[in-house]
This record gives C-alpha cells, structure tokens and sequence, in this order.
C-alpha cells in the first residue's frame, strides 16, 4: 500500500473546560491517498477541526490525544517535537481559515511565504526571495516583487488568502490540511477558493479539506467523510455518497441543502459534553431501534464504510 | 478591621505617655510605641479607618463624574464628545502627584481637601474607561436594536450601557482604591495630607521619619499596613480581571462544541 | 406595502482628506404584502446598506423609502416610532443583537416594555406564545446568550422581532453563518410565519441557493445598482452578472481565476459598472445602462433580449 | 495616514495647552483668601500691607480676571512664570534646572525598569501558570503595590545604615551616580511592576494569536516562534508602556526626590510649597504639565509610527 499518503487510525481527543470533559475526536480512522482531495465534512461544532489540528500535533496544551497517525509511512504521532518541526511545512502544511488571523500582521508577507522554504529546503535568503516571488506570481499576485514587501493588511482578502496557499505550499507538502476555507465567504470568492485548491492539487498535492459546506466538498473531494458528533459517521467516494449516503446522517444532512428542498432535521445537535449513549444519532434518526442504545459497529460495504446498526 | 478598631484597639489613640515614648514592640504594645508614647497598633488600626474611608469615598465620588461624564460623550459623540475628551485630558496631562499637590497647596491641609484634590485626579480615569467601553458597546445590535423599536437615548444608556460597561469600571475602581490610598498616603507623608496629630499611615510614616535608624518600627508597620492594604485590592482585582477572563474564554470555548 | 425611489447612500471617511464611498447608487424597488424578495449579491454590493436605509437605520443621502403610503424618510424619531415595530431587521449575528447580560426572555419582552401600554401578564402571555411559535421551550426563556447555540439564538432574535406585529421582515444574511441543518430550519420556520401572519419577507443573501428556495422574486445587486429583477431570474439569467454567479455556485469554469484587484472603475465613468469584469462587453458598454423592461423582466444591460 | 494623524493630534494638543494653562492660572483663585495676600504671605504667616497692594498693581490684580488670564499667559508663553518671592530668582530657570536632575534620574530609572520588566514579562507570560510564573506575578504585584516611601526607607536602612555601600541621600553635583543609585533603583523598581504586568499581558495576548499558530504550522522551531513572530508583535505596545512610565516615574519623583534630597522638580515643588512659595509652583506645576503633554504626544506619533498597519494607508 505504497498509495497511502495519511493513515489515521484510532485517534481520540479529549480536551477539559469548564464544564466538564469533551471528547472531540473520538476513535477516528480514516487514510488519505496520495493526490487525492479527502474531505471531511461535518458541522460546526462537531470537532472536525480539531481532527486536523490533531494531525499536524498543535492542539491546545490541556488536550489528551490518543491513537496512531502516520504519514507516508512514519508514525509522526509518536515523533518528538523537534521532528515534528521537520514535518510540519515540509510534508503536511496547513491553511487556515481566516487570512488576516493567520498571517502575522508585523511581518512582510514575502518573508513569511519564505520562511517554509528556509528552514525545511536550507535556501538562502536570495534564493528563497526568487522563489517567493515565482510562487506569488503562481497564484496571481503582481507584481510580486511590489507585493512580497508588502504587510497582509495591504492586500485585499481574496489575495491574502492566495498568498496563504502560497505560504502553505511554498515547501512543497505532499498533503494540505485546509481547515474551514469557505466560511463566511461569498460565491464568487469560494469558487475562486476551489479554483486556486484545484490549481495546487493538479500539482500533485493530496489535500484533506475540513469544511461545513457540503457544495464546496461535491466540487472539490475525491471522498467524503462525514462528522457528527466527534465520530466519522460515513466514509465513501463522492459519487456514491452525492447517489445515496448509506447513514442516516448524512441522508438528514443532504436533504437539508437549499438545493434538495431545506428540509431541517429534526430535533437539536447534542452538546458534545452530553454525548448521547450507543449511536449519537439516535435521538434525531428516523429508523432508530432498541439497540441504537448501543455503540453501532463500523460497517464496511462495497469500498465504503458506516457506522450504523442498519448495515450490520 | 478598620470598622472595628474602636473595640480592638488596645489603647485609646490620643493616649499619650511620654515615659513609654519609642518603646520597641514588646507584649503591651504589639507594634511599639511612637516618639509620644502612643501605642502604634492602635494608630495603626485607627489609621486603617482614616485610608479606607479616604480611599471608598474618592473612587465613589470618581466614579459617578467619570462614568457619567464618560457615558455621555461615548454615547453622543459629536461636540460633546470633543469638549469632555479635551477636558479629561486637560486633567490628565498633569501628572496626578503634581495636580494633587498643587491643588492641595493652594486649598490648604485637611482632609477634606486632601479628598478633593485626590478626586480631581481620579475622574479622568473613570471617564476615559467608560468612554471606550461605551462607544464599543454603541455599535453594538442590541443597542440599535432597541432604539429601532423606539427605545430612548436614556432608557438605552441606563439599561443597554451601563450593565455592559460596568465590569471594567468595576475592576478599576477595586485597583482605583489601591492608588488612592497610596497616593493619599504619599501626600500626608509629605505633610501635605491630614493633620498630622490625624491616625493616618501616611502621617505616621512622616512622623517616624526622624527615628528611621533608631526606632524603625514607627515606620515600618503603618508602611507594611499600607502595602498589604493596597496589595489586598490590587489581588482583588486582579482577581476580578482574571475571573471575568476567565467566563469568557469558557463561553467562547464552550460555544465551538 | 414598502416602497423606495431612488436610494442613494454614501460612506464618508477621513477627516482633513475625505474619502467617499457610494454603497448604494439609485436603487427603487418595491414589496408586497405577503411576498418573499430575495436579493442577492456578493459581500461588499452594498446589499446590506440597502437593508439598512430601507428600515431607517441609515439615513439616505438622497431619495425616499415609502411604507404603506407614508413617507419615512426624513420624519423625526418621533415620528418614525409608531413605524418601527411594523418593520424589523433580522441582522447577521444574532449574538450581536441580544444584550449579553440580559436573559433572552427579557430581550423578547423588551419591545413590549418600551411601547408601554403592556400590563406584566399581557406581557408574560405575549412572550409565552412568541417562544412557541418560534419552536423554543421555556427552559430557555431564563438562559443567557451565551448559553444558547446560534441557531437558538437566531431564532430568540425573531421571537423578538415579531413581538410588535410586524408586516415586513428584512433578513440580512440571517442564515448564512449557521449550519445548513439549522439553515434549513430557521428558513422553514420563517416561511410558517410568514403564511400564518401573512407578512412580507425580504432575504439578503449571497447564497443563491437559499435565494432560489425562498424568494417569488429576486433582485440582483451590483456595485449598489440593481441589475436585474424578476421572477425566474435562476432559471432563465439575462444579465451577465447573474449568470457568473450562476457559475460560481455549480463550480463552473474552475481553471479560470476572477481577479478582484483593479476592478475599481474610474473616476467620472458612467457606463456599466460591471464592464471591467464582463466577458461580453463591447464599446457600447461605455454608455450609461438603464434597468429595462425584458419580456416581464427589468435588466440592465443593453444586450439582453 | 500618519500625516493626518499627526496634525489631528496636534489639533486637539491646542485647547488642552489652553485649558492647562487656565487651570494652573486659576489654582490662585481657588485658595481661600486674597491671592496677592498669599503670594505675599512670608512663611512666618505675617505679611506686609503695602507690599501687598505694590504687588497687586504691580501684577494687575486689580483688574478683571480674563484680563489678568490674557497678561499672565502673554508672559508664560513666553517663559516668564514671574519671580520667586524666595529667592527671587527666575522660576522658570529654576524649574528647569530641577527638571534637568529630575530628567536625568528618569531616564537612569526608566532603563532599569525595561532592563528588569522585559524579560521578567516575557518569561512570565511564556512560563504561564508555573512557578516562575507565579513568582513574577506576586513580585509584580508587590511592587506595584509597595509604597515608594517605604521601599526607600528600607533601601536606607539596608544600603546605607547597615551595609554603608552607598550614600543615604544627597545630590553629589548632580555628578557623582552614587548618589543616583538609590533613588534611580526605588522609582526603577516600581514602573518595572507596572511594566512587567503589561508586558505579560501583552504577550499572552499575541501567543493566542492564530498566526503563532500558523508559524508553528509551518515547521518554525519554537525559538522563532517567539522571537520572530510573537516578541515583535508584543512590544509594540511597549510603547506606550514607556509613556504611562513618564507619568508614573513623575509623580514617584515627589517622594522619591524628598526623601533622597535630590533636587529635583519634585523636590522643588514639595520645597515650595512647604515655604509658600506659590508662583513658584504655578510655574513647576504647569512646566511639568506641559512636558508630559509632549512626551505623550510623541509616545503616541512613535507608537503610530511602529505600527505598520497604521502607518501605512488602508487603502492605497
């Protein structure tokens, strides 16, 4: 299996506040091929982002985590930190959701597009000035060389976040975790979003998009995963789940869409500190029987896998 | 303590025995005696009544001008906001030690005027607090919301405002009492504050300060009771500042699950 | 039911160099009781400046918005206050709305306290049946906002607007932050109200989809201009605008990068405003275009047939 | 944009000039009595009748008040604060001579104050909610909260009484540091508590930022992490820091100055007012003022100016 970029098996997160311990990942399994756009989409809330932030180890301090991830064959889940740092940038790179949160205010946005390239390629400050601006270029920004000395809040929204993929890709990663890239974003601007994603993946680079926007997922992904809850519910190939998702959820969810006549599911997303026992779904979920009570069994069915009782 | 320093004194304040005049603490007075043979705890306790009352009275009187005043001009912006910003910072471009002295030199010792003095320094404060927070809170919706069903400008102050921005001006009134009591005991010290026969720390301090090197105790514990005394309200609202922080790292967490 | 001609307003900025800013250029539209209008544009078309200045909000710098036959514009607030209930804005962020030290009981009761003439149990009973129809239970009645999820409080928020009777709600992007389950839900629920209460519904939003599931007619805004309005605009798109947006939303033509710098038009120009953008454009496209009547549908655009 | 920024803020240093000389005018008024029985008034209580008329002629003090205002601002804009009724001398050179000590014992202060609150503040906030932490924290609070007199006092007690390393107080000409130390140290300590909690603050602050987070993203080591990206963006503010420190670092120089027998401004005026000289408090008092005025005009333009977001225009 030389084709798995990412493979994440049993991973769990459990991080205390105030009120009591929420588990927000919890026993998740999945693998990302190399160039392939995974996405996970799931819910605001429903611990989809702290998934990523699990994978590139930069969870908050008081998190527990637990489970196994390795990428391109290297367990980095167990690595030490220092390693970590080699693989942060170099192999799995992250963009962030919000460009002006994300880039340093302080700093010209050339160097920061530069500094992956000088710490995980060795270049030199000329050399990864030149490539900086070839990369900005890449992605539309011009004239580059005007731009690279430029401070982020001079750029307009739509080029900051170019720059931001620009930065994020500037080492060349095999994977990009892009965490929620369209919220709050208007139509042209979240095509011009996928536009720019699909320039970088035609490249070669595998992505795992965390987004709540189903739209955006059915134009960009390969495969689907679908959160609820802290728990990956439903895992399959676009085509199929977009034809006919198998768990309840996902079904909920699709009908949902303006698109497929809004149709809201009933009752409220539990609070993720009062997870409900057995199937999380169960309390909303239309075919919902006794043994829902219990912890339902992930499925496998023809290449896609369910975690739901009416597959077993 | 303060409240009670009339039953816990041991001795009465104005008590004065010469023969006991400088006496090193010992079992029959706790904290010594001073250069007139005054029992020092009992000043001392004494004393706590004089600053804390000097120290509530000026930050509640502050407050009122600055908050009000304050409200007004974040609220209504315009002119108003001109006049009373260059006003708050007229005041403010004295040092306060130096503005508090001045006025209390020309107005005359006492206690009264020491408050006054110290009053004059410490609206801006309040004011320029209450300022930022207002024209923050003014563009919130819940503000125009109101107004749109017909809410007026005072109802919206009094009932939207004022709770919104209360919670810093609170934590600054807790540190305020601090730096009041420092600084009113700064000016006594400098015999520019109460009467000196007045128990007041910082007239105590003035007074032990020709006995520095043989009779350290006069000093040292009104300027110890000084310290702790500010060092409870700056903890306290640290403490304060920390809390409410703290409920709203919670609820931004909490909201995200 | 509400009407407006010839809105403009312009932002001011700056003090010694002031720098202004048309949002809204010369918009007239008109709603109907009972009817649901969507517009629709991207973030930054002035859209919701339109939204403001149409419930008085904003003052205008020039033209005039009608309610019912009344004149609003330029009236005094005191005036205005016997109108204000009868239009509400329902705002982006609902946390925004809702005093955060207060219970979101209270905030629902709040516009009953500031009309006066409500004794406590009318008012009790009133926020009773505004918490039902709005689908919350009392349990929530004594929670603050932080303590509810957007959804819930977005739809406090609506209890709240509806609690003077009003004959139009002017959505401002009220669903777009929220999930799409809760989406759907919050659109469900007000298109209930609407048939029961028979108001008038007017949708602000950038999302297309919710625009083509709600509306009977939708209003297209471009660079503060409406360049397009009717009642099958999704199906049937004449401008070219509103068929790039069509685009944008299926994904279409993703090689294709819009550039959002130097689309700025210069000083004095009076043609198209979305020349600079437009695939088709021509010299024509220099002269000044006016919203024209297509075959039951108003265009701006001198191409559209 | 910081063109404008500049000329507003110098708009608005206008009435506030106007409004701080006409208070310090005034605080002659606000004495209970005849002012030119008070300035005449020796320190003996007794006062001579006619010099007290000569000195009402002689200063207009017959004539109405906003005249008496106009007379007396056309002379202090100038740099005529009048005479000491002392020692006759100039106040105005006087009171520049004493801030010139005063200065010096600033600048001396507020060097060991970011000498000392800069790293503390930055550890503080790096260490949170450890030892270190806890223990920068309390010291903080205890400076803070310490007052100067008595800090001096043990410093007295401790340098010169017990150890005899350095003189207890005196002036030394103004030369000799030895004689600086002490007071430098008293006054350095108290604005480095007041630092050291901003400083905390204001790091706190930036290590939640998401962009500390997108460098730890890109692979940067921790090291420049926090120097590159965060320390940067953190003291910034301490600009500002340094300007709230003038005020803090003037008003301490009161009883600093007293107790050391620096002759500072603070010293001056507390010496002033003790003899009652008045004019020559009016003029210190007003002298000070408008010094903190420009200092904070140009903390805040410097502030601006380090900001690059500020410094730049929006929008070209």
């Amino acid at each position: 299996m030389s084709d798995v970029l990412l493979k994440v098996s049993g991973v769990s997160v459990t991080i205390p506040t105030g009120k009591g311990a929420v588990q927000a990942v919890d026993d998740a399994a999945f693998s990302i091929n190399k160039h392939e756009v995974f996405s996970l989409i799931g819910e605001s809330g429903s611990g989809k982002s702290i998934l990523g932030q699990a994978i590139m180890r930069l969870l908050p301090p008081n998190a527990v985590f637990s489970g196994k991830v390795e990428l391109g064959g290297t367990e980095i889940s167990s690595l030490s930190e220092k390693e970590m740092q080699k693989v942060r940038g170099k192999t799995v790179a992250s963009i962030a959701q919000n460009p002006y949160l994300a880039m340093n205010p302080g700093i010209r946005v050339g160097t920061q597009v530069a500094e992956p390239m000088r710490a995980h390629l060795g270049m030199s400050k000329k050399d990864s000035k030149a490539r900086t601006c070839r990369a900005l270029k890449y992605f539309d920004i011009i004239p580059a060389e005007v731009r690279e000395r430029e401070y982020p809040f001079q750029y307009s929204g739509g080029m900051l976040q170019r720059a931001m993929v620009a930065m994020g890709t500037a080492a060349n990663p095999e994977l990009i975790i892009a965490d929620e890239p369209t919220k709050g974003v208007d139509v042209l601007k979240k095509r011009n979003i996928a536009a720019i994603f699909k320039k970088v993946s035609s490249d070669g680079c595998a992505f795992l998009l965390i987004t709540h926007d189903v739209g955006f997922a059915r134009a960009m992904a390969d495969r689907i995963a679908v959160n609820y809850c802290g728990q990956i519910v439903e895992i399959a190939e676009k085509e199929a789940f977009f034809k006919e998702p198998l768990h309840p959820y996902s079904q909920a969810l699709l009908d949902a869409v303006p698109e497929r006549g809004m149709h809201p599911i009933p009752g409220l997303s539990p609070s993720m500190i009062e997870v409900p026992e057995g199937c999380r779904f169960h309390p909303r979920c239309p075919y919902k029987t006794d043994r829902c009570l219990t912890n339902p069994p992930v499925v496998e069915l023809d290449g896609r896998s369910v975690r739901c009782w009416v597959y077993a | 303590m303060a409240i009670f320093a009339g039953i816990l004194a041991p001795y009465d304040y104005t008590e004065k025995n010469l023969q006991n005049r400088l006496q090193p603490p010992s079992s029959d007075h706790l904290f010594g005696t001073d250069h007139l043979g005054r029992d020092i705890l009992t000043m001392v306790m004494y004393g706590a009544r004089t600053s804390l009352f000097v120290g509530f009275v000026v930050v509640c009187i502050s407050l009122a001008i600055g908050v009000t005043l304050g409200v007004l001009a974040g609220y209504y912006g315009g002119w108003l906001d001109e006049i009373i910003m260059r006003l708050t910072d007229s005041f403010l471009a004295f040092p306060s030690m130096f503005l508090a002295l001045a006025i209390t030199a020309f107005l005359g010792q006492g206690l009264k005027n020491m408050m006054l003095a110290l009053i004059i320094v410490e609206w801006t404060v309040f004011a320029r607090i209450a300022r930022g927070s207002t024209l923050d809170v003014k563009t919130k919706g819940y503000v125009r919301a109101s107004r749109w069903i017909g809410a007026s400008n005072g109802y919206v102050m009094i009932k939207h405002v004022l709770p919104n921005i209360i919670s810093p001006v609170l934590i600054m009134a807790t540190l305020g009492i601090g730096n009041v009591i420092l600084a009113a005991a700064g000016l006594s010290f400098l015999g520019l504050g109460v009467q000196p026969s007045t128990p007041e720390w910082g007239a105590m301090l003035d007074a032990g300060r020709t006995y520095v090197t043989t009779a350290p105790w006069l000093m040292l514990f009104p300027g110890l009771f000084i310290m702790t005394s500010v060092l409870a309200f700056n903890y306290f609202g640290d403490g304060l500042r920390d809390a409410l922080d703290q409920k709203m790292k919670y609820t931004e967490l909490e909201g995200r699950f | 039911m509400l009407k407006a001609e010839n809105l403009h307003f312009v932002y001011t900025s700056g003090l010694i160099k002031t720098i202004k800013k048309a949002a809204v250029c010369g918009v007239d539209l008109e709603i109907f009781p009972g009817e649901t209008v969507a517009i629709v544009g991207e973030s930054g078309c002035g859209k919701s400046t339109l939204a403001k200045t149409l419930v008085q909000q904003l003052v205008p710098a020039s033209g005039e918005v009608f309610f019912g036959g009344t004149k609003l514009t330029g009236m005094s607030w005191k005036n205005l206050r016997k109108f204000m209930g009868k239009i509400q804005l329902i705002p982006q962020n609902p946390d925004d709305v809702v005093d955060p030290k207060w219970t979101v009981e209270r905030s629902v009761a709040e516009p009953f306290v500031i009309c006066r003439g409500f004794s406590k149990e009318e008012i009790l009973v009133n926020v009773d049946a505004l918490f039902a129809e709005v689908g919350l239970s009392a349990e929530h009645k004594p929670r603050y906002p932080h303590e509810l999820s957007g959804g819930e409080l977005q739809r406090v928020v609506i209890a709240r607007a509806l609690a003077l009777k009003p004959d139009l709600l002017v959505c401002d992007e009220a669903t777009s932050m929220l999930d799409v389950s809760v989406q759907a839900f919050i659109v469900t629920m007000l298109k209930d109200i609407q048939k029961k209460r028979g108001l008038g519904l007017v949708f602000i939003t950038h999302d297309l989809e919710v625009a083509k599931a709600v509306s009977d007619r939708v209003l297209v805004m471009y660079a503060g201009e409406i360049v397009e309005e009717g009642k099958d605009v999704f199906d049937r798109p004449l401008h070219p605008y509103t068929r790039a947006l069509l685009d944008a939303v299926q994904y279409a033509s993703l090689e294709v990068v819009l550039p959002e710098e130097g689309r700025a038009l210069p000083d004095g120009f009076t043609g198209c405003s979305y020349c600079r953008l437009c695939r088709e454009r021509t010299d024509a496209c220099k002269e000044p275009q006016k919203l024209r009547d297509v075959s039951g549908r108003l265009v701006r655009c001198w191409k559209s047939k | 944009m910081l063109k404008e920024y500049f000329i507003r803020r110098a708009l608005y240093l206008l009435p506030v000039l106007i409004f701080i000389s006409f208070m310090s005018f005034s605080l002659i008024y606000i004495a209970p009595g005849d002012p030119a029985e008070i300035m005449m008034t020796s320190p003996s209580g007794g006062y001579d009748e006619a010099a007290v008329e000569a000195f009402r002629i002689a200063h207009g003090l017959d004539q109405p008040f906003y005249i008496q205002y106009l007379n007396w601002l056309k002379h202090a804009a100038v740099g005529d604060f009048g005479y000491s009724y002392m020692s006759e001398q100039s106040v105005f050179e006087t009171v520049l001579d004493a801030f010139r000590n005063t200065l010096t014992l600033s600048v001396l202060a507020l060097a060991i104050a970011l000498v000392i609150a800069i790293p503390l503040g930055v550890v503080s906030a790096l260490k949170r909610n450890t030892v270190v932490d806890d223990a920068c924290r309390f010291g903080a609070l205890l400076g803070v909260s310490m007052p100067n007199f008595l800090q001096a006092y043990l410093m007295i007690i401790l340098f010169s009484v017990i150890i005899h390393w350095l003189p207890a107080s005196g002036f030394g000409h103004g030369t000799d540091i030895s004689y600086m130390i002490l007071p430098a140290i008293v006054l350095g300590t108290g604005s480095a508590a007041i630092m050291m909690r901003m400083i905390r603050s204001s790091m706190l602050d930036v290590m939640g930022k998401e962009y500390i987070q997108t460098a730890r993203g890109k692979g940067m080591s921790e090291k420049i992490v926090i120097i590159r990206h965060a320390l940067k963006n953190a003291l910034v503010p301490v600009i500002t820091v340094i300007g709230l420190s003038i005020g803090f670092l003037l008003n301490g120089s009161v009883v600093v100055e007293t107790i050391f027998g620096w002759s500072g401004i603070g010293n001056l005026v507390v010496n002033s007012i003790l003899s009652h000289d008045y004019m020559m408090v009016q003029g210190s008092v007003l002298f000070v003022a408008i010094i903190f005025l420009l200092i904070n005009f140009f903390v805040d333009i410097v502030y601006v100016w380090a900001n690059p977001e500020i410094r730049y225009d929006r929008n070209s």
